[in-house]
C-alpha cells in the first residue's frame, strides 16, 4: 500500500546522514563523556563539538546550551528551573493558554506548589497580543514562556515584540523577568536567532527537524539563574545530572548541520503546497474552515476543520487509504475535552472536535497533496451522510 | 491508546444499517456536540420484533463501530432478548474496545433503550421501565 | 595503541545486537508512539514489545514499566514523584549517604521544598543496617530509597530484608510508605526479581548493560500514588511526557534479553579476574586497602586506597599506559570534597583522594588484568618517590 | 571538565626538578591531604639566583605539571625575577589549566613564596615581605 506521512509535526524520519553520523558513538567511542581517561575525553570532544553546532544554530555560545533528553524535558527545566531558583523574588509566572503540554503541565504544577500563573488568551488567528503580556507582568513575575510557533495550527507569535516588552519592564522597575519560548515546532522551519529573538531561554528538540528522538536541548543566556531540574552529576556544567547520551547529540549536531544548509530550500519546497492543500480542502468541502493565522504560519502546517463530523473518523479513514495526519478532537487523545489550543482560539467544541491536522516534511510531493484532495472529501461526504448533525442542517 | 481490533475496524470501513427510518416506531437520541459522540437509532417494531433498524452517527471511529455492532445485534431479535443486550456485549462483540472508548459503546446501549423508551412512550404512554441513560451528558456549547 | 577499557561502571560499550535492533526504528518505522495512524501504530507496537521485555527482565507487569531518558531521571522521578504526590501524607524522606549524586541531589532539592530528610550511615564495608531503617521511619515518612549496589564501591545492600522492615511497619500502622531502590550499577550483573526484593520502585539504565545512552526506566508497582517527574503529554500512560525514544527503547529491549542469557556467564568470566586484581593489588602494592565489601560485591567492581598518592594523578599514568579507570578523587571532578562514598565509609579525606576503581565487563581479560597489575606498581612508586607525604613515612 | 593542553600532559609525564635538596637555603610546604595536594619547594640561593630548585608533590596531574612548569619558570633566575612569577604566568606556560584545575597553580606560586618567606627569615630574620599563602587550607583531617 502506497503511505503518505502527513505528521511531520508529530515526528521526522532522521535523516540518513544523521544515523550514518551516529554509529561510531555505540560502540567505538563509547566512553563516557565524564571520564577523565582516553575514552572519556574523546567523547567528550565529539560532544563539544555537537554542541557548538547547536549553538551556531541557535546564534549562541557552546556554554549556553544544555543537552536535554528533548522538547519536553527543555521546557520542563525552562519553567521549574525558573521559578525554583528565582523564588525568593517572585512567585508569578506568565505563559498562554496554547502553549504544549509541557509548558502548561509544568506551569500546573507550580501551582500546586504555591506559584501563580497567568495563562494569557490568544486571538481568533492563534496570535498572542503583546499588550496582553505587558499588563500581565508583575512586580512577582519571574518569568514569561510564550512558544514560538503552536504546534497545532501553526501560528508564529510575535516573539521579538514580546521580548522588547520584557526589556522594557525590566529596565523600568529594575527587574529581571526572563523570557522562554517553545521553538521545538519552527527549528526546521525559521531561522531561529537567539540574539535577535531576544530571548533569555529556548527549547528545540531533535526529532521535530530529521535527528533522533530522546535528545534536544535548552539554550539558557549567560547569567541566567537557574538550578537543574534532572538533579544529578557534574554533567552538562552542573546543568543537568545524566551520562550524556553521546549518539544521540552526535545526531542532534548532524541534524541542526543539515537544518542550516537546507532550510531554506525546504520552505521553498513547502509553502506552495501548503497552500494548495489549504485552497483545495477549503474550496472543494463546503463548511470547511482554516484553523491558525492565514499568514503568520509555519510553512508546512494545515489545520482545518470540517464542520458536522468528527476528528478521529476522518484521520482513520484517511489512514485506511494510507494517508498519515493527525486530529484535535478529544476523541482521540482520551481526554474530555478537544484541543486547548482550538478552544483558545474560538472555535466551538465541535469544531474542534472536527479537526484535521497535515504536517509536510521534506519528502512530501505535489502528488502527496492531490491524493489527499483526491480522497479527503469522499469520506466527508460519506461520513456527512451518516452524521445527525448534518441532517439537522 | 491501544489500537482497535480489527473488528472494530472492519464495522468502521463497513459500517451496516447506516440510515433512517421515516416512520420509524421508535427513536432514540444520545450525545451532544460537546461530547464529541452522537447517535441516533430508529427502530422498527412488529409482533415484539425489531424488524428493521437504522443508526446515524457523529462521532468516533469506536462509536461508528459501536452503532454498527449493536444494529447487528438487535436486528430481528425480540424485545426481550433485545433488553438483555448491554454495553459489555458490544465490546464483547467487537472484540474489546480501548479505555478511553469504552463510553462509545455505553452511548449505543443507552441509544438502544432511548429508542425502545420512545416505543413504549407511543405504544404504552409510559416509558421503559428503569430507563436513564448513562451517557447523558449535561454540559452545554460554551 | 592496545587500550584496556576497565570503567564499565561510568558505561559500556553497546553490544552489536543492540545497534543492529535500534537501526530500522530511525527511519523506517519511525511512527511517533502517540500518533493514531499507521505509523505511529507500528511504532506504539514496537514500544510495548520492548516494555514487556523489561517487564519480564524485572519479574513486573508491562504497565508497571515508565520509560526514561536513563537512571538519573527514573531516580528524579521516583523521589521527587513519590514525595510531592504524597505530601499530605507526610513529608519525610529516608535514604543513604551513599546513594548516587541523582537520588542525593533529588533529595536535598526536596530539602530546599521543605521536606525532611533522613541520611543513614553505612557501616566500613559500605552495609546500611536495616534496623537503621526501622529506627528511622517515622509517622510522616513516605519513602525509603537504598540502593541495590553501590556504583563506587560496588557494595551490595540488603535489599530484602529492609523491603520486610517497611512492609512490616507498613502493617503495623497502616502506612504505605514507598520503597524504591537504584539498580542502575545491578541489572548487569544480579538477577533483579521486583516482587523477590519487595521494592515498590526501582531505577535502571541501558546503558550500564551494553544498552544505548538516554534510555532507562523506572518500575513503578501498580497502585502506587505517583505524579510525573516530566510534565507533559499522555504518553507513558500519563506518567511521563515527551514523544519515546523509539530506537533507545528497541535497543533497551534487546539489551535486557541479551542480559537475561548471558548474565551468569558474565559473572562466571568477571568473579575471578575481579578476584584476581584485588588480591594482586593488595599483594604487590604495600600501603593499600581494598574499598567495599569484601564478599557482599559487585562481581565487577575493584575499588582500592593506594596510601601517599592521589588518584588522579594515578589514573592519568595508567591512561598514559592506555588503562581506563576511575577515582574518588576530589581532584577528578572539580569539587573539593572527595567521594561522598568513601568517606561515608569511614575513609580518611586522604584515603578518599587515594582511592582508583576498575570496573570490569564482557570484554576483560586475564591479559588485562595481569597488564593492570604489571603497570600499576611502577607508576605508584614512582609517584610516591615525589610525594611529600611518602617520605614523612 | 576540559582535557589538560598536551603541555600539562607532557609535564605531568615528565616532571622536571622532581625531588629534595639537604641544604636547602629555604623551603616552602603548602597545602594538605584533606584538600589532595600538597606541594614542597627546595630552593638553593647564590648571589640573589636561584641556582638549584626541587619539588615534591601529592596531588593530581595539574599539580604535578603546575611545580613541574614552576621550577622552569625560576630555576637560574634572580630572586627579584622569581618575585614576578605569578601562578597565571605558570597556567600561561602550560598552555592553560582547566577552571577546576586553577588551584594548582596558586598552590605553585605558593609554594615559591613560603619557599623565599622561609629564605628571608633564615637571611635576614624577617619574611617575605606581604606574604600570605592564598591556598592556605585550614580544615583538619576528620
Ligand atoms: C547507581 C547509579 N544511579 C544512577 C546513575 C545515573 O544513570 P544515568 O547516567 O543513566 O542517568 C548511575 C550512573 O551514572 C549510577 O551508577
Ligand atoms: C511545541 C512543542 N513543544 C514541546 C514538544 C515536546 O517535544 P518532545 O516530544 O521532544 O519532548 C513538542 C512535540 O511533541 C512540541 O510540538
Amino acid at each position: 500500500m502506497k503511505r503518505i506521512y502527513m505528521d511531520y509535526a508529530a515526528t521526522t524520519p532522521t535523516h540518513e546522514e544523521v544515523v550514518a553520523a551516529m554509529q561510531p558513538y555505540y560502540n567505538n567511542i563509547f566512553g563516557n563523556p565524564s571520564s577523565l581517561h582516553f575514552f572519556g575525553r574523546e567523547a567528550r570532544k565529539a560532544v563539544d563539538e555537537a554542541r557548538l553546532k547547536v549553538a551556531n544554530f541557535l546564534n549562541a555560545k557552546p556554554e549556553e546550551i544544555v543537552f536535554t533528553s528533548g522538547g519536553t524535558e527543555a521546557d520542563n527545566f525552562a519553567l521549574k528551573g525558573i521559578a525554583f531558583t528565582n523564588r525568593e523574588r517572585g512567585n508569578h509566572v506568565i505563559t498562554t493558554k496554547i502553549e504544549h503540554h509541557a509548558v502548561l503541565e509544568s506551569a500546573q504544577f507550580l501551582e500546586t506548589q504555591g506559584f501563580e500563573v497567568t495563562y494569557l488568551d490568544v486571538d481568533t488567528n492563534g496570535l498572542v497580543n503583546p499588550e496582553d503580556v505587558k499588563n500581565a507582568l508583575t512586580p512577582q513575575t519571574t518569568l514569561v514562556s510564550v512558544m514560538h510557533a503552536n504546534n497545532e495550527v501553526g501560528t508564529i507569535q510575535p516573539i521579538e515584540e514580546i521580548a522588547k516588552i520584557i526589556t522594557d519592564f525590566n529596565h523600568e522597575h529594575s527587574r529581571s523577568v526572563y523570557f522562554h519560548t517553545d521553538a521545538v515546532q519552527t527549528a526546521g522551519a525559521l531561522n531561529i536567532d537567539v540574539q535577535k529573538l531576544g530571548v533569555g531561554l529556548l527549547s528545540i528538540s531533535a526529532h521535530k527537524f530529521y535527528g533522533p528522538k530522546g535528545v534536544g536541548a535548552l539554550f539558557i543566556k549567560k547569567g541566567t539563574r537557574i538550578k537543574p531540574f534532572m538533579h544529578g552529576g557534574g554533567q552538562e556544567r552542573r546543568r543537568r545530572g545524566s551520562t550524556e547520551n553521546v549518539p544521540g547529540i552526535m545526531g542532534f549536531g548532524k541534524a541542526v548541520e543539515i537544518v542550516m544548509k537546507e532550510r531554506e530550500n525546504w520552505v521553498k519546497h513547502l509553502e506552495p503546497l501548503r497552500n494548495k492543500l489549504i485552497e483545495g480542502i477549503l474550496n472543494i468541502i463546503p463548511d470547511s474552515m482554516l484553523n491558525g493565522h492565514p499568514q503568520k504560519r509555519l510553512p508546512n502546517n494545515i489545520n482545518v476543520t470540517i464542520k458536522y463530523v468528527e476528528g478521529e473518523s476522518m484521520l482513520l479513514n484517511l489512514d485506511l487509504e494510507g494517508i498519515a495526519c493527525s486530529t484535535g478532537s478529544a476523541c482521540s487523545s482520551g481526554s474530555l475535552e478537544p484541543s486547548h489550543v482550538l478552544r483558545a482560539l474560538g472555535r466551538t467544541h465541535s469544531e474542534s472536535h472536527g479537526s484535521l491536522r497535515f504536517t509536510l516534511g521534506r519528502h512530501s510531493t505535489k502528488e502527496d497533496v492531490a491524493d489527499v484532495l483526491g480522497v479527503l472529501p469522499k469520506i466527508v461526504t460519506r461520513l456527512r451522510e451518516m452524521s445527525p448533525l448534518y441532517k439537522k442542517k | 491508546m491501544e489500537p482497535y481490533t480489527d473488528k472494530v475496524v472492519e464495522h468502521f470501513k463497513n459500517p451496516r444499517n447506516v440510515g433512517e427510518i421515516e416512520d420509524a416506531d421508535g427513536i432514540g437520541h444520545i450525545g451532544s456536540e460537546v461530547c464529541g459522540d452522537i447517535m441516533d437509532l430508529y427502530i422498527k417494531v412488529k409482533n415484539n420484533v425489531l424488524v428493521d433498524v437504522k443508526y446515524k452517527t457523529y462521532g468516533c471511529g469506536a462509536a461508528i463501530a459501536s452503532g454498527s455492532m449493536l444494529t447487528e445485534l438487535i436486528k430481528g431479535k425480540t424485545i426481550d432478548d433485545v433488553l438483555k443486550v448491554t454495553n459489555k456485549r458490544v465490546v464483547e462483540a467487537l472484540g474489546g474496545l480501548p479505555g478511553p472508548k469504552v463510553h462509545c459503546s455505553v452511548l449505543a446501549e443507552d441509544a438502544l433503550k432511548s429508542a425502545l423508551n420512545d416505543y413504549y412512550l407511543k405504544t404504552t404512554g409510559k416509558g421503559l421501565p428503569g430507563f436513564k441513560p448513562r451517557s447523558e451528558h449535561s454540559h452545554d456549547e460554551k
